[in-house]
């Protein structure tokens, strides 16, 4: 049986677990919700390890697509249909193997929540979404993803409806991915109008066939590659939570942790890198807008690395440490290294969801504790959590051999090897602040003594094992999963890199534009050296502010050395303060000017100002009606001179 | 000699009707619609009308005007009111505007029929015969109309006329 | 007459306008609230099967035109015909017709609570007005039926509304009537120039579809006809009585107003003030779009300050007709698919926001956010069908409202016109403003602690309640998962439009007015009209 | 020459109607006189009165001149005639229940109500200047004595006053037009007027003021502003039963004359084209008049009596632009704004049961659920006023405005239009007072009034069927005019 | 010297304008039906001028009629007077106006 057949099953299995604890109702029975709940993942994996066993075992592997129905007919058609290539291949194993293992851990996680069948609900309804999202063979299949994982994402931060914060932080998220997804629609607009279709195949085909085409001017003194990609951007913009719209990603964290670990971390949030990657032909036709894509990835990176600094919620530093990797993977992207960006994506879902779902197990233990001051100490406790939790900070911070080290080297590498000195400058320094801030979090964390109340630590408790096992996993997926991304060339074999080669079918090769950066081995070497010695200064300065059970003592230290930095930090370089007062106050005063002024004063005002008129002219002309007979008589007089005099002139 | 006499009774008609107009007693204006009528009836006898004037005297002096001195008198109205100012708008305007119709209509006559020859009076512009002949060949529909109309103005008057409790009584008895 | 009678005994047309006046006649004698309104569901249920039926049986077909045989004389002396047909473009607004009266009236059910008989008589009146205006095929016919849709309505929103209910129906009223009254003009006008063109008067749509009209007359024609129609749409600055009307309206009322009602302004648009007039719409396309963008904007920025739950819905109900508009002056047959559907999408999700909020009405005798929060809590069914709606409403992809939304947008922004590429892009952003003002309604109404103690006490959706909306959001889904069912039976008809309209934009503009020569029938009724010899000759 | 005096059976035939409708009345008063006992069935006996009549006039009268020429039937004053025995019947079957209340029923009432019919029908048959007058004198006078029939109030009389003063002034300014007319013309006959006109005969000023004179004179009758002012004192202050046919019959009866003399005054070249301006300035100011005047009444009849002054405005459209298609416009105008003026009229008499009080709107508070029929009617009236489809009202503003875009007169129907935007207004204030307050005054309860919600029922029931299935009333009428030839 | 008929016809003008000016200007409503009368009867007046000029008996037949109808315009309207006398007893014009506006 060919389990190709059944590629459509993948993302329809988690709707359907959806639909079924929703009609289940929130009186389901634990365990029917569970087995619903974490099954249906497990199916959806299962399957796709089917299908990527089948994909990657076929002889030549052409990408299979498979359509479902005409979603629209006619001369614009645009089908239902799936994809399954080598970048979705990639995608579809991190989803369902990190989303599953989420899954698991949430069961755990979740078990003495209130709204566990809600929160199995939202969760496989995301599955669902970010399956569509990746195997969608067309914009469209994938947009309908693109949203739905928002959907998600804004149901899930929201999850603790009961409170004033979290419903805020949801409704932010989705709002502001939604002005990335205006870009997006444009963007798919324009590729509608260029292409009259939608589907990534044949888009590439044609981009292929006549390079040309898009490079003419299209709009805005854009040409149509640029004016395409620029707007899919704006949508990766939105929703992989780069400048200037990374506002949402740290309030989600108001969501529960393994949400923040599979959505905010993991999967949904890299969908833009995805988005980027898939559009790969576009993007290296519009180079302009390719180093926009890089300096705004490395502007975030380091942007969001500043800030992490600074926090003091575990889940807040992790949130802005994700910020600070999408911004690498769009470096990457940017610079044309598209294997490198999912290469990224691919350990960083691992590592970052190791993070979190630690993070998760320590606020499990903490009683829903966030706030890192009140920690310290807590290896001791928490021994599983501890370690897997160092292990993955180990990864981030870009020590070989873990994974994060390769996939990150990677990019550095490329964007030197690309020509951009400055963006691996400030890749470098980023990387040397993110393992300084992700060792901060350790060490105010797992190291030094207790700050919390008593209580707390008299709860303090490993997580079940539903909780460790995945975590155990996925430390083994974090230290792991470099390995599928060894830098060939270091050892003179190209198809080391298997990751590379893979992808290499994906991605559009002209012969006048992608000429190959070639960086000689031993310039390899020694940014890799730089980039060990970076990191490990960064884990240095943290070890010697936070380590050693300073605790507290480091943060006020730079504090009082550097009080506006810490400050700026602190509070995110005002970013939600600055959209206030130039966006939304100044909207919402134009929406009341709209209503009061223009709405009621003008229009309304206008029109009760003509039946004003209307009714005083009526009550003037009624006075006219004296009851005096000999008036009226006037009247008739004077009504007859005058139909003379219009008769005689 | 014509013109005379048609200046007497011209000049006595415009008299008395101005006296109709402004004198406040309505029995004094009465009388003096009296004179105007039968001056007027002094003019259709020149201008060869006998039948009418003869018509004119009897039903205008001999049956209205005394209808109207009976009312006038049953109603015991002296004098015009003076509690209730009259609206000086209303009469200026009003005499204002008489005067353009005046002059409109002075003008228009003048400028129509000045001059215009007049032919001798014929026997058959004052044959009774022959306005009879009319009355009852080409006029006979309003002849007949003007029956049901008269009998409609009894019935009306009596309608009108009648108390509020249906009989037929003066109204200077109720008051009382 | 006899036809007449046999076709009002016959499964036709005819039959399913009709029926629902004809059932007002036994209603006269049924006084009691319980027993009309178990008779209005009954005839609403009977409507719908006769509707659904009728479309049904026609499904297979390709769908050109269902007519009720040849037009009747109606008033022979000035050439005023019975005619209705039924083709692809009335058709979803009848199904969502038909659908919606049950279902108003199951929504009304406790909201009214005096005088059923008067409720149910006008609901039936109002559907006929409705079902008429959007078969007829004859002008005077249609504006007739436009018309007897005022009256009930009005009682509607003056008899059962809410506080300031008669300043919200005189409002209405006055506004529709001024409207409509234009377009009796043009009417008229257009009557008597096929008379004098032809000799014959006429009202017939297919017959007044000949003339072919100088460019000033048509200015002034289009310009009556989109008047009248872009105040029912609403469009801006037209717009204010709706969001009084809403707010007065009682839930059935609000639902059938935003749910079809506003429809018959665009329906309007693309049946007849398009075709009628290609070169002067064409001419004014520019100022229609850009009134259609501020609308998007418009009203979508003012919802967002509202304080008031349907006042919030009422200028949502603005902005997403401006799509609809949008997309009709986009002349491509994307967006007039998209456009249709998006009608149809505002009729369901717009119906069930308004039954929502109905239903939290009769539970709290109050629509101000204020009052509410966390009612997620107690009404968890409430939350769940608010979303959903809400979902729908802001164009969340895989439900009914993206679809629409998506094809007026992108055909708009792939249509030949530049300008319209802008204002495409710029209305996109009209996307994010509904998430603005929508998300703000969930969050204060079902979201966050519960700050009322009266809430807490609150009961979820009745039994009844929730049949009421599940049909609605099934069909939100199902046209959001599988549009192609609900736009396969249009496209013939708006491809046909669209064809012969552009091929009369392109006619070479006339001094006088001639006359087009006559096409088929069925064709006629579609618009299908290629320009021929007649007309070649009146260039001349 | 040896002239016949004796009138011919052709002739007689000619005024059968009249001579039912008098005879009628003569005998009613003569029953009251003697068989007093039989007053209950005084209204049923009008009523054969009026509906014999019609059925005479419909079958009997002969088309063409008879009486020497001073009558002229043909199928429109057939309809005309129709229109004015239709409304003549309602307002007797509205007035039934009314008289009994007020203990005024009496043989004179529906006398005068007949005669004044009578002077209607022949008035609007007159062909010839004097009969004109007289007829004019017969239906006035009668009506003056209708107006003031109700003894017992003092609004009345002072209705009847007010309109009998102003009758009588305007009677002399109508006789001065005929004077001058027959002067210049040297005949008092209309087709020989024209002939004379047309031939430049005489004075034309001097003409042209009687013309002037004899609009304002059935302006005056049809309340046209400047000439309305009466009409809402006199509709206020009459019996209500009776202001249903005073708002309607001494309107159509005089639109016919008007339409005649104007028609006729259109054949002096020179004059032709003022017609149509003082024609259409007095449409304009009585539709923006009547209507904006309305607009601010408080009294249901008055703002009826306004109302009308509008509806009249509207009527004269067609007369802007006079030519037989006019006639169609006007005869469609008159049914439908008799059947619902009468109609409303008719209602009013139901709900208002105190004469002499003041009929205000708001009195009908929430009383559309306690009379549900006789609000139903009213709500019919005044939505067919208002010129809202289906109803005949509509019809008719329809049919007057397609004559005026017809004769490229679209901005004399833009007016109305605009006009009649401010008439929806008033029209449904009473409806919104009927079914959207609450009840403030309770009515008194009475006895029911079978012919009284015969007549408001009959007249809403026709206004909107009529309305819905108009065909026969067009075909009849398109028929009449052109069998006018 | 004949009189020529203009004269009689300027006569009757001004008599007409008296009476309009009389009927306008006067508050008692018996006085203004005199002025009403007075018109009446110069309008007569009018129409013997013209008969007389147009040597037509028309004019005659007019007047004859004219006069009944006064006659019975008189008897109706005084009748209304002595209605009205009875509920306000008063006849000025400008205290009847239960009715206005």
């Amino acid at each position: 049986m060919n389990a190709l057949t059944l590629l459509w099953l993948i993302p329809l299995l988690p709707f359907m677990g959806a639909a079924l604890n929703g009609i289940l109702g929130p009186k389901g029975r634990h365990g029917a919700v569970t087995a619903v709940g974490v099954g249906a993942p497990l199916l959806s994996l299962l399957l796709a390890l089917g299908c990527l066993w089948q994909y990657a075992t076929s002889v030549n592997p052409a990408p299979f697509q498979q359509t479902l129905y005409a979603w629209v007919a006619g001369p614009f058609q645009i089908d239902v249909s799936f994809l399954l290539d080598p970048l979705s291949c990639i995608m579809l194993f991190v989803v369902t193997f990190v989303g599953f293992l989420i899954h698991v851990y949430s069961a755990g996680y979740m078990a003495h929540e209130g709204g566990y069948q809600r929160y199995f609900v939202y969760l496989n309804l995301f599955m669902g979404s970010m399956l569509l999202l990746i195997l969608g063979a067309n914009y469209l299949v994938t947009f309908v993803g693109w949203e739905g994982v928002g959907l998600c994402s804004y149901l899930l931060i929201g999850f603790y409806y009961e409170q004033e914060f979290p419903p805020y932080a949801g409704q932010k998220a989705f709002i502001v991915n939604r002005i990335g997804d205006v870009g997006f629609l444009i963007g798919l607009f324009a590729l509608m109008g260029a292409f009259g279709t939608l589907d990534y195949q044949r888009i590439t085909a044609a981009i292929m066939a006549n390079p040309d085409h898009l490079l003419q001017p299209y709009a805005l003194g854009l040409s149509l590659a640029s004016f395409v990609a620029l707007f899919l951007f704006v949508g990766a913009i939105g929703k992989s939570a780069q400048i200037p719209l990374f506002v949402w990603l740290p309030d989600a964290m108001a969501g529960p942790t393994p949400v923040s670990a599979l959505i905010h971390a993991a999967t949904m949030v890299t969908a833009g890198v995805y988005m980027v990657v898939r559009s790969n032909a576009i993007y290296q036709l519009a180079t302009g807008v390719s180093h926009f894509v890089a300096i705004i990835g490395a502007l975030t990176a380091i942007f969001a690395a500043t800030i992490g600094l600074a926090q003091n919620d575990i889940k807040k530093v992790l949130a802005y440490s994700t910020v600070s990797q999408l911004g690498y993977m769009f470096l990457a992207a940017g610079v044309g290294a598209y294997s490198s960006a999912i290469f990224h994506l691919g350990t960083h879902a691992f590592f970052k969801a190791l993070l979190f779902l630690g993070s998760g197990s320590v606020i499990h233990a903490m009683s829903g504790e966030q706030d890192m001051r009140k920690m310290g100490g807590l290896a001791k406790h928490l021994p599983i959590t501890s370690r897997t939790f160092i292990l993955a900070t180990v990864a981030i911070a870009g020590i070989p051999p873990l994974s994060g080290f390769f996939s990150k080297d990677e990019i550095l590498g490329e964007t030197f090897a690309s020509g951009h000195y400055i963006l691996w400058a400030v890749g470098m320094i980023t990387a040397g602040l993110t393992a300084c801030y992700m060792f901060r979090t350790v060490y105010m964390t797992f190291t030094g003594t207790f700050r919390g109340t008593h209580e707390q630590e008299h709860h303090v408790h490993e997580s079940p094992a539903s909780m460790t096992v995945p975590l155990i996993i996925l430390a083994v997926g974090a230290a792991l999963a470099g390995l599928v991304g060894i830098p060939g060339k270091l050892f003179g074999n190209e198809h080391l890199n298997w990751l590379h080669t893979w992808l290499s079918p994906v991605l559009a090769r002209f012969p006048e534009h992608g000429a190959e950066h070639q960086a000689s081995s031993a310039t390899e070497w020694a940014l890799m050296g730089v980039s060990v010695l970076v990191a490990v200064a960064g884990i240095l300065v943290a070890r010697a502010l936070w380590g050693r059970g300073r605790g507290l003592a480091g943060d006020q230290a730079f504090a009082s050395r550097l009080p506006f930095l810490q400050r700026l930090f602190e509070n995110k370089w005002y970013v939600d303060e600055l959209y206030d007062r130039i966006v939304i106050r100044p909207v919402k005063w134009l929406a009341r000017v709209c209503w009061k002024v223009i709405d009621v004063l003008v229009i309304d005002g206008s029109i009760h100002v003509g039946a004003f008129v209307t009714e005083i002219t009526g009550d003037l002309g009624r006075l006219t009606t004296t009851g005096n007979v000999r008036n009226y008589a006037l009247y008739f007089f004077g009504g007859i001179l005058v139909l003379f005099a219009l008769v005689l002139l | 000699m014509e013109l005379f006499v048609f200046s007497l009774f011209a000049l006595g008609a415009l008299v008395s009707a101005l006296a109709v107009v402004s004198h406040r007693n309505p029995v004094y204006a009465t009388m003096s619609l009296v004179v105007t009528l039968v001056c007027v009836a002094a003019l259709f006898l020149m201008l060869g009308a006998p039948f009418i004037a003869t018509l004119q005297v009897l039903i205008y002096t001999g049956a209205i005007v005394v209808l109207f001195l009976f009312v006038i008198m049953l109603l015991n109205i002296q004098r015009e009111e003076h509690s209730a100012p009259s609206g000086g708008a209303q009469r200026w305007a009003a005499i204002l505007m008489g005067f353009v119709l005046a002059g409109l209509l002075f003008g228009l006559f003048w400028r129509a029929h000045a001059g215009a020859e007049i032919q001798p009076l014929t026997e058959d512009q004052v044959s009774l015969t022959r306005l009879a002949r009319l009355l009852f060949t080409e006029y006979m529909l309003p002849f007949q109309a003007i029956g049901l109309l008269l009998l409609a103005a009894v019935v009306a008057a009596t309608v009108l006329a009648r108390r509020p409790d249906g009989r037929i009584t003066a109204p200077g008895e109720e008051s009382k | 007459m006899d036809t007449f009678l046999q076709l009002l005994a016959g499964n036709t047309l005819t039959r399913l306008i009709f029926f629902p006046a004809l059932a007002c006649l036994p209603l006269l004698f049924i006084r009691r609230d319980g027993a009309a309104r178990a008779y209005a569901l009954l005839v609403g249920l009977i409507e719908a099967a006769f509707g659904i039926g009728l479309v049904w049986a026609n499904w297979g077909s390709p769908f050109p035109l269902l007519r009720d045989g040849a037009p009747l004389p109606w008033i022979p002396s000035w050439g005023i015909q019975y005619s209705v047909g039924m083709d692809g473009i009335s058709m979803p607004l009848v199904l969502l017709s038909v659908i919606l009266l049950p279902i108003v009236v199951i929504g009304s059910w406790e909201g009214i609570h005096k005088n059923w008989q008067g409720f149910a008589l006008s609901l039936l009146l109002l559907t006929t007005g409705i079902l008429g205006a959007l078969l007829a095929l004859d002008l005077f016919l249609f504006y007739i039926f436009w018309e007897v849709m005022l009256i009930p309505m009005y009682l509607i929103i003056g008899i059962w509304g809410g506080q300031r209910r008669v300043y919200a129906a005189v409002k209405f009223f006055l506004f529709t009537m001024a409207g409509s009254l234009l377009m009796l003009l043009a009417i008229l006008w257009l009557a008597w120039t096929y008379k004098e063109m032809a000799g014959a008067w006429s009202f017939a749509f297919a017959d007044l579809l000949r003339l072919q009209l100088p460019a000033s007359e048509q200015a002034w024609l289009f310009g009556a006809f989109a008047i009248a129609f872009a105040i029912k749409v609403p469009m801006f600055p037209l717009h204010t009585w709706l969001p009084d009307a809403h707010v007065e309206a009682p839930t059935g009322g609000s639902v059938i107003l935003a749910g079809i009602l506003l429809k018959l302004g665009t329906y309007g648009f693309l049946r007849f003030a398009l075709p009628l007039f290609p070169q002067a719409s064409q001419r004014y396309a520019p100022l229609m779009a850009g009134l259609a963008l501020v609308g998007i904007l418009y009203g979508a920025l003012v919802a967002w300050v509202q304080a008031d739950m349907k006042k919030l819905v009422a200028y949502s109900s603005i902005a997403h007709l401006g799509f609809v508009m949008l997309g009709l002056f986009a002349f491509d047959l994307m967006a007039w698919q998209g456009a249709l559907l998006q009608m149809v999408n505002h009729g369901l999700s717009t119906g069930a926001l308004f039954l929502i909020v109905g239903m939290i009405y009769e539970r709290r005798h109050t629509k101000e956010f204020a009052q509410f929060g966390g009612l997620a809590k107690v009404m968890p069914w409430f939350a769940f069908f608010l979303v959903f709606s809400t979902l729908s409403s802001v164009g969340l992809p895989g439900l009914n409202g993206f679809v629409g939304e998506f094809l007026i947008l992108a055909g708009t922004f792939t249509s030949k016109s530049i300008a319209l590429r802008g204002v495409a892009a710029t209305a996109t952003f009209g996307v994010v403003l509904a998430a603005v003002y929508l998300l703000k309604m969930v969050a204060a109404t079902i979201w966050g602690p519960i700050k009322h103690e009266e809430n807490r006490s609150l009961k979820d959706l009745s039994w009844r309640e929730k049949l009421l909306l599940a049909p609605l959001c099934l069909l939100m889904l199902w046209i959001g998962v599988a549009p192609e069912p609900f736009l396969a039976p249009s496209r013939p008809a708006l491809a046909a439009v669209l064809t012969s309209y552009q091929a009369r934009v392109t006619e070479i503009p006339v001094n006088t007015v001639a006359l087009r020569p006559e096409a088929p029938l069925s064709e006629v009724a579609l618009g299908v009209q290629p320009p021929g010899p007649v007309a070649a000759e009146a260039r001349q | 020459m040896s002239p016949s005096y004796a009138v011919s059976t052709a002739d007689l035939w000619s005024i059968a109607p009249e001579i039912w409708l008098a005879g009628a009345g003569a005998l009613l008063l003569l029953l009251d006189a003697f068989l007093p006992a039989l007053k209950r069935a005084f209204t049923p006996l009008s009523l054969v009165a009026t509906l014999g009549a019609g059925w005479l006039a419909w079958t009997s009268v002969p088309t063409g001149p008879s009486f020497h020429g001073t009558l002229d039937a043909n199928a429109i004053t057939c309809a005309l005639t129709l229109i004015v025995l239709l409304a003549a019947s309602l307002a007797l079957l509205a007035s039934d229940g009314y008289l009994r209340r007020e203990g005024l029923l009496s043989g004179e009432y529906h006398a005068l109500l007949l005669w004044s019919s009578a002077g209607m029908t022949l008035m609007l048959r007159a062909n010839e200047l004097l009969t004109v007058f007289i007829a004019l004198e017969l239906l006035s006078i009668c009506l003056y004595a209708l107006a003031g029939y109700h003894r017992r109030i003092a609004v009345a009389a002072e209705a009847a006053i007010k309109y009998f003063l102003m009758g009588a002034f305007v009677s002399a300014f109508v006789l001065l037009g005929i004077a001058l007319l027959y002067g210049e013309t040297g005949s008092s006959r209309i087709p020989e007027i024209a002939r004379a006109l047309a031939e430049g005969k005489g004075s034309l000023a001097l003409e042209a003021l009687g013309v002037v004179l004899l609009i304002a004179g059935f302006g005056f009758k049809m309340s046209l502003v400047p000439f309305h002012a009466w009409s809402p004192d006199t509709y206020q202050g009459a019996p209500t039963p009776f202001v249903a046919f005073l708002s309607v019959a001494p309107k159509a009866a005089s639109v016919a004359v008007l339409i005649k003399i104007v028609a006729a005054a259109s054949a002096s070249a020179p004059l032709a084209p003022k017609w149509s301006t003082v024609v259409s300035l007095l449409a304009v100011l009585s539709m923006l008049g009547g209507n904006l005047l309305a607009l601010v009444q408080r009294d249901l009849k008055r703002m009826l009596a306004y109302s009308g002054v509008a509806h009249m405005g509207y009527l004269l459209i067609p007369l802007a632009s006079l030519n037989r298609d006019s006639w169609v416009s006007v005869l469609v105008y008159l049914f439908a704004y008799a059947l619902m003026n009468a109609g409303a009229f008719a209602v009013a008499t139901l709900l208002f049961d105190k004469p002499g009080e003041q009929h205000l709107i708001s009195d009908l508070s929430g009383w559309g659920y306690r009379f549900p029929v006789k609000s139903a009617c009213l709500a019919i009236c005044m939505l067919s006023l208002g010129g809202i489809p289906p109803t005949l009202g509509f019809l008719g503003k329809y049919l007057v405005f397609l004559h005026a875009v017809e004769n490229h007169q679209i901005w004399l129907a833009a007016v109305g239009v605009l006009a009649s935007l401010v008439g929806v207004f008033y029209y449904l204030r009473v409806v919104y007072v009927l079914y959207m307050k609450d009840e403030v005054k309770a009515p008194v309860a009475k006895a029911g009034d079978f012919l009284g919600n015969l007549s408001a029922g009959l007249a809403a029931l026709l206004t909107l069927v009529l309305g819905l299935w108009p065909g026969p009333v067009l075909g009849w009428v398109a028929d009449a005019v052109a069998r006018l030839g | 010297m004949i009189v020529p008929a203009t004269w009689y016809m300027l006569l009757a003008a001004g008599l007409f304008v008296i009476g309009t000016i009389g009927a306008l200007t006067r508050r008692n409503g018996i006085s203004i039906f005199l002025s009403i009368e007075l018109m009446l009867n110069a309008v007569n007046l009018l129409l013997i001028a013209y008969s007389r000029q147009l040597g037509d008996l028309t004019g005659q037949v007019i007047v004859f009629f004219v006069l009944a109808v006064a006659a019975a315009e008189a008897a109706v309207g005084l009748a209304l007077f002595i209605a009205i006398f009875r509920h306000g007893h008063t006849i000025d014009v400008n205290r009847m106006n239960l009715m206005r506006w």
